[in-house]
């Protein structure tokens, strides 16, 4: 993913001992902090032991919380958003709900407009969403986490 | 009446607070004048019985300091003075004597800042405490009773 | 009947300045035994000390108390000058009314009368001082060095050559070490072989050094001055007598696949070997693990092949006690070896090696006869990249510290490499260039400049064959973390450098502390590198902490300097401020009850159990003793005691009681 | 015998192959697989990159709901699921305040009572024990074990196998005849977390893995992951794409493969399901 990275995770964690806010605004306003897939090779690897997933976590919602969002990382947010928009109201993710709203916020139409037939035909997808009994609890959840965070 | 100052009785180790305290005072920083310090080989060699002594001789408060861990000149000395004052500590509760007026501390030879201020905090809370008569007073009761019974 | 001499110093206007030192001796002279007591301007000098000498003649004086600076700066001064008035130094005691009290305090009432307290703490202390006398123990002048390689070979040099006796013990058939397994040394490219054998035959041939080689060390007792070590002598299956070292048995031994040590496991040996030619004692030994003879009860060729039938099957260990006054441990260092490194495939690709076996091919007398040849298939790589800090600087591999020597052979590794094969890339992956020593770092830059070695400051994520590759993933940091993709017919970890194997165990035989990476612990990192906790018990070489080979030499010989100063005595003089058990009349014979619990909480091993018995041998009782020469006064035993059978002298219980006594007895402020 | 499961969302969705492999697995060792009650969605990674206390509290629930059912162990065949759940109980069970707050949020109470399973765990404490007897067909294949992330890292919170090279796939794949490849992908990240969003990303990385495993010569890839295993299989297409070459190595979730050395029917196993087809090469069809 670094070659992808506008700034590799180590210049990233540079810029932020420096504590310049002009750097915290630089990192906020990267590419790098949404394309971080959290695989936690970093951790894995690193003789230091930097947790830089949860640093990533921490700075994606920095991000939006001080609307600082990379115009690159549209499409993940949206994604991102579209998933946790299904949850909230059924429980469950609703895959072709998802892929459908996911589309819906970012004109990409056609994406993967293949893998649905295929997928219907192998009895992948479903057309109705699964619901929990306690839907309530999910609005309960979000409104609670999401108060505080700022964040949906 | 005037201000009451506390008695404070400091135990310490030769080669760590000893010399810490020698520090402090090569710095001239300057202290609470009521703690008198008597000068152990190491913690490990506190009998905490001696303690016990101070309280019924009539100290308000008593400092205990040796070297950090690991530090010990004896290697393991310090170590050995923590795990026993653990036990003593629990059974000086038991007994109803005032635990909190014992203070156990590591302050090491390049600690003289760390003397200073340890002794005077000690003082300060032990001025909060007051005096402390209960244990002399029962000593001395003890000390009457085997009089009378001998 | 006490009479006590009190001597209040002004230290200029450094005590006076705060106490009033006047009243301070006035006081104590009302002090119940104290006879006679002045101030005076400044007490440790010459004039000062007269008049101490004076006073104790004149008064008959049974104790002194100074009060003055700390004892720690003068209490030997003023104990010398008692000594000199005739009264033992140690009735004399210091109140420390400087650093204590007049330094730490305003001028008020409340310091004049703290150095009155502490003076009258000091006065009743003294009362209850004993006379006490040097302890004297004799010393064996002998040295045992444990361990054979640079270090240990200098230190047993530097001992013998200085006229002492020297019993080195190596665990391996031959001495030599890690640095006989070398190729060229750094900053200079001699060749290691080259300047260590000559040193290696010299203490063969040395008549003050005892070799014994495939030995271990295996208990330790005594102390400085008089340790009996026990040493077991592993059977070499031969009579060194008897055998001639013509090698005809290596040569016919038929099982001969067995992975060298020497050699890193890149070449064989056979079952009966010598682990290389230059090896000392040059005379082979049987690995009974791998013979054939010892598995399945057949063969015997080297003995029927034998000139001189100096083979002995049945040769058993022999375990040998030896008298030592001083050890020297020289035990070195291992590297991280195993699947330490699962992410750059150390272990699971033959290409993939650890420097020591890069020494071994870049040596003439290895494997490749000193031609670059990687082992997978003996090709000679074109590309070949050094990996630095492999595990060490690492915290979450759990070493933390430096291993000290890799930049520096790593930047010699690519330049043999770059002068054996030419048109060949060298690449460097590092993360500092640590080359701080006499000509080191033009070295260094020397590999760079000079023989263009491809210096890469980044790590190495990880290691993965493709295609016969070893594709090396990397980052280039000083690009900005820009990703580095090699792909190298062979790889080189710098792998970290580690304590033997079994050192904490050997630490313990022999009482020494040892730190969290199981290197010995020196005494003090600074003042007393080459000595230990345990007196008389030295450190030489990378069994401290990883060294190059000047550093343990140097250490080497610091320890037989300390040796031999140790050697220059002929008994030791000891502060008698040790612990002792009571003894008493029979039947009691002491208070102790032989709970033997003071004998773990010591940490010198000073404890020992000594029985009395009837003249027909029953055991009467069995009661704690301590070793005068063991014991460093620390007093935990005491503490511990629960019968309080144990007391300390200088420390004694009774000076102490009365000590927290008289301080309160009068109110302090 | 009752052992607790969580499926989740795509185990229970698009990848429901993987659900029923682990259900036919579970039935021919008469082993029962209890759903959480109620259970809810994880919050996989879109709860976490958006917001932490989101994505704790999401799988709290989850556990509590297991805690409440009385469910000592739970199995959690997704990977993903798998880590975010052994995350939170994490999290949640070395912060007390965190726990409260949490507790607050769900309306539930977590105590971190149940022992969470990855399917490899699940395997070697139940499946391993009886397996050689069981065997009816050796998967007598070469394989390409694929663990990914999130079943070997965090290590220091899942403490499962080694994260560098791990070989407890590879232990399983040994047991029921295959032979595992050397291979050096094992746990590369294979882009599933941005799988919708980057698709071109994610045709790379994916790409990488499935080309090393052709090339050390696999005839499978073994994954027990949905999120990896969608990724490889139902991405094959931008994978071809990507490598300019057309790859039918299939990708079989561990279950799937004990299913078929066991003899269990291909349908139960959801074989037909995948979109490359699971066509294994003839000579491992002979009976034992």
């Amino acid at each position: 993913m670094v070659d992808q990275m506008d700034i590799p995770p180590s210049q990233l964690l540079r810029l932020l001992q420096t504590e310049i806010p002009s750097n915290d605004e630089k990192i906020l306003r990267s590419h790098t902090i949404w394309l971080c897939l959290n695989c936690e090779m970093c951790i894995g690897r690193c003789p230091m032991e930097v947790d830089i997933p949860p640093m990533m976590d921490f700075l994606r919602s920095e991000s939006i919380r001080r609307k600082m969002v990379n115009p690159k990382a549209g499409n993940i947010i949206a994604f991102h958003r579209s998933f946790l928009e299904s949850i909230r109201y059924t429980g469950r993710l609703f895959e072709l709900g998802l892929v459908l709203s996911y589309k819906s916020k970012t004109f990409h139409l056609f994406q993967d407009a293949g893998l649905a037939p295929e997928m219907i035909a192998k009895g992948k997808l479903g057309f109705i969403p699964e619901r929990i009994k306690k839907v309530a609890d999910m609005k309960r959840i979000f409104s609670r986490t999401l108060k505080k965070g700022g964040q949906s | 009446m005037d201000q009451f100052e506390p008695k404070i009785v400091a135990f310490v180790c030769n080669w760590c607070t000893y010399a810490g305290a020698d520090l402090t005072g090569t710095s001239r920083l300057k202290y609470a004048h009521n703690v008198r310090i008597i000068r152990f080989p190491c913690t490990g060699r506190i009998d905490f019985l001696l303690l016990q002594q101070a309280f019924a001789k009539g100290a308000d408060g008593i400092i205990v300091s040796g070297c950090h861990p690991n530090d010990c000149h004896y290697t393991s000395g310090n170590f050995h003075a923590r795990r026993r004052w653990m036990v003593f500590r629990q059974m000086l509760e038991n007994m109803g004597v005032e635990a909190e007026r014992i203070v156990f501390s590591w302050v090491s030879a390049a600690e003289g800042a760390k003397w200073a201020d340890l002794v005077n905090e000690t003082v300060e809370s032990i001025k909060k405490l007051g005096p402390y008569h209960k244990y002399q007073d029962m000593a001395k009761s003890l000390e009457e009773w085997e009089v009378t019974h001998e | 009947m006490a009479r006590i001499g009190v001597f209040v110093c002004h230290c200029g206007e450094n005590i006076s300045a705060t106490v009033d030192c006047d009243r301070v001796a006035e006081n104590a002279s009302g002090l119940p035994g104290v006879v006679h007591s002045v101030d005076y301007k400044y007490m440790c000098s010459d004039p000062g000390q007269t008049l101490i000498k004076e006073a104790i003649k004149e008064h008959k004086l049974t104790g002194v108390v100074v009060a003055a600076c700390s004892p720690r700066m003068h209490e030997p001064t003023f104990r010398k000058a008692c000594a000199e008035a005739g009264l033992n130094p140690f009735l004399c005691e210091m109140a420390n009314v400087r650093e204590h009290c007049s330094w730490v305090h305003e001028k008020t009432e409340s310091t004049t009368q703290k150095a009155k307290d502490v003076v009258r703490l000091l006065v009743e202390k003294v009362k209850r001082n004993e006379a006490l006398q040097p302890i004297k123990v004799p010393v064996t002048k002998k040295a045992v060095v444990i361990g054979g390689g640079v270090a240990g070979i200098q230190a047993s040099l530097d001992i013998a050559n200085g006229g002492h006796q020297v019993l080195l013990v190596e665990r391996e058939p031959s001495i030599g070490g890690h640095m006989s397994q070398l190729s060229e040394t750094f900053p200079t490219l001699d060749c290691s072989q080259c300047i260590l054998t000559p040193r290696m035959v010299e203490v063969a041939q040395h008549p003050n050094i005892t070799l014994w080689s495939y030995s271990e060390v295996i208990g330790l007792d005594g102390f400085i001055g008089n340790f009996t070590v026990k040493i077991r002598k592993k059977a070499k299956s031969i009579d060194e007598h008897l055998c001639t070292g013509c090698g005809l048995c290596t040569q016919k031994c038929p099982v001969r696949k067995i992975p060298s040590e020497f050699e890193q496991g890149l070449g064989t040996r056979p079952a009966i070997y010598t682990p290389f030619p230059q090896a000392v004692p040059n005379k082979p030994v049987i690995d009974k693990l791998n013979c054939t003879y010892y598995l399945k009860g057949r063969c015997k060729l080297c003995e029927r092949v034998c000139p001189t039938q100096a083979i002995r099957f049945d040769q058993p260990d022999e375990i040998v006690e030896v008298q030592a006054g001083a050890i020297v441990l020289a035990t070195g260092y291992d590297i991280k070896r195993t699947d330490f490194f699962p992410e750059y495939g150390y272990g699971k690709y033959k290409d993939v090696i650890d420097g020591l076996q890069f020494e071994r091919l870049a040596s003439a007398s290895g494997p490749t006869g000193g031609m670059i040849r990687r082992p997978s298939d003996g090709q000679i790589p074109k590309n070949i990249v050094f990996v630095a800090c492999a595990g060490s600087r690492d915290p979450a591999k759990g070493i933390e510290y430096c291993s000290k020597i890799c930049c520096m052979y790593t930047a010699k590794h690519a330049m043999l490499y770059k002068h054996k094969v030419h048109d060949g890339t060298p690449y460097v992956f590092y993360m500092d260039i640590r080359a701080a020593g006499k000509d080191y770092d033009e070295f260094t830059r020397r590999a760079i400049e000079v023989d263009r070695t491809k210096y890469i400051r980044g790590r190495v994520s990880r290691i993965y064959e493709k295609e016969g590759k070893l594709v090396v993933v990397g980052a280039d940091t000083l690009l900005g973390g820009q990703k580095v993709e090699i792909e190298a017919d062979m790889v080189v970890l710098a792998t970290a450098s580690v304590a033997n194997p079994g050192s904490e165990e050997l630490a313990q035989i022999v009482h020494v502390s040892y730190d969290r990476y199981k290197f010995f612990a020196e005494a003090h990192p600074k003042l007393k590198p080459v000595e230990t906790n345990t007196a008389g018990i030295f450190l030489a070489g990378a069994c401290q902490a990883p060294k190059d080979i000047p550093e343990s030499v140097s250490a080497a010989s610091g320890a037989a300097a300390k040796v031999l100063g140790l050697f220059a005595n002929d008994e030791l003089t000891r502060e008698p401020l040790v612990a002792v058990v009571n003894r008493m009349a029979p039947p009691l014979f002491s208070t102790c009850i032989g709970c033997f619990l003071c004998q773990p909480v010591c940490p010198y091993n000073a404890i020992e159990r000594e029985e009395f018995k009837t003249r027909d041998g029953k055991l009467l009782k069995a009661v704690a003793r301590i070793n005068p020469g063991l014991c460093q006064g620390c007093g935990t035993c005491v503490a511990l005691c629960r019968s309080k059978s144990i007391d300390l002298y200088g420390y004694s219980n009774k000076q102490i009681y009365t000590e927290v006594s008289a301080l309160l007895d009068e109110a302090l402020v | 015998m009752k052992i607790g499961f969580y499926p989740g969302c795509s185990v229970d969705g698009g990848s429901r192959e993987y659900k029923e492999s682990c259900r036919a697995l579970a039935k021919a060792y008469g082993i029962e697989l209890e759903s959480v009650p109620d259970w809810n969605c994880c919050g996989a990674s879109a709860a976490h990159n958006l917001n932490r206390e989101l994505a704790l509290a999401l799988p709290a629930r989850i556990l509590s709901l297991a805690e409440k059912a009385g469910m000592t162990h739970l199995l959690v065949p997704c990977a993903a699921c798998y880590n975010r759940l052994m995350l939170t109980q994490h999290e949640l069970m070395k912060d007390e305040t965190l726990r409260k707050n949490i507790s607050e949020v769900t309306g539930l109470e977590f105590k971190g009572t149940c022992s969470i399973l990855n399917v490899v765990q699940w395997i070697q404490k139940w499946i391993l024990p009886e397996l050689p007897e069981k065997i009816k067909k050796p998967f007598d294949y070469k394989v390409a074990c694929y663990y990914g992330c999130l079943l070997v890292r965090p290590h220091k919170v899942l403490k499962f196998d080694r994260p560098e090279d791990p070989q407890s796939l590879d232990e399983v794949m040994k047991l029921i005849g295959a032979t595992p490849v050397d291979w050096a992908f094992k746990t590369e990240c294979c882009g599933a977390g941005l799988s919708v969003s980057k698709t071109d990303v994610v045709a790379d990385l994916s790409g990488k893995i499935v080309r090393d495993a052709v090339y050390r010569q696999a005839d499978a890839l073994i994954v027990a992951c949905p999120m990896c295993h969608s990724n490889l299989d139902m991405r094959r297409r931008e994978i071809n794409g990507y490598l300019k070459q057309n790859v039918s190595l299939p990708v079989i979730y561990v279950t799937q493969a004990i299913g078929l050395a066991l003899g269990i029917d291909r349908k139960e196993l959801g074989l037909h399901r995948h979109f490359v087809p699971v066509n294994l090469p003839e000579k491992a069809e002979a009976t034992k």
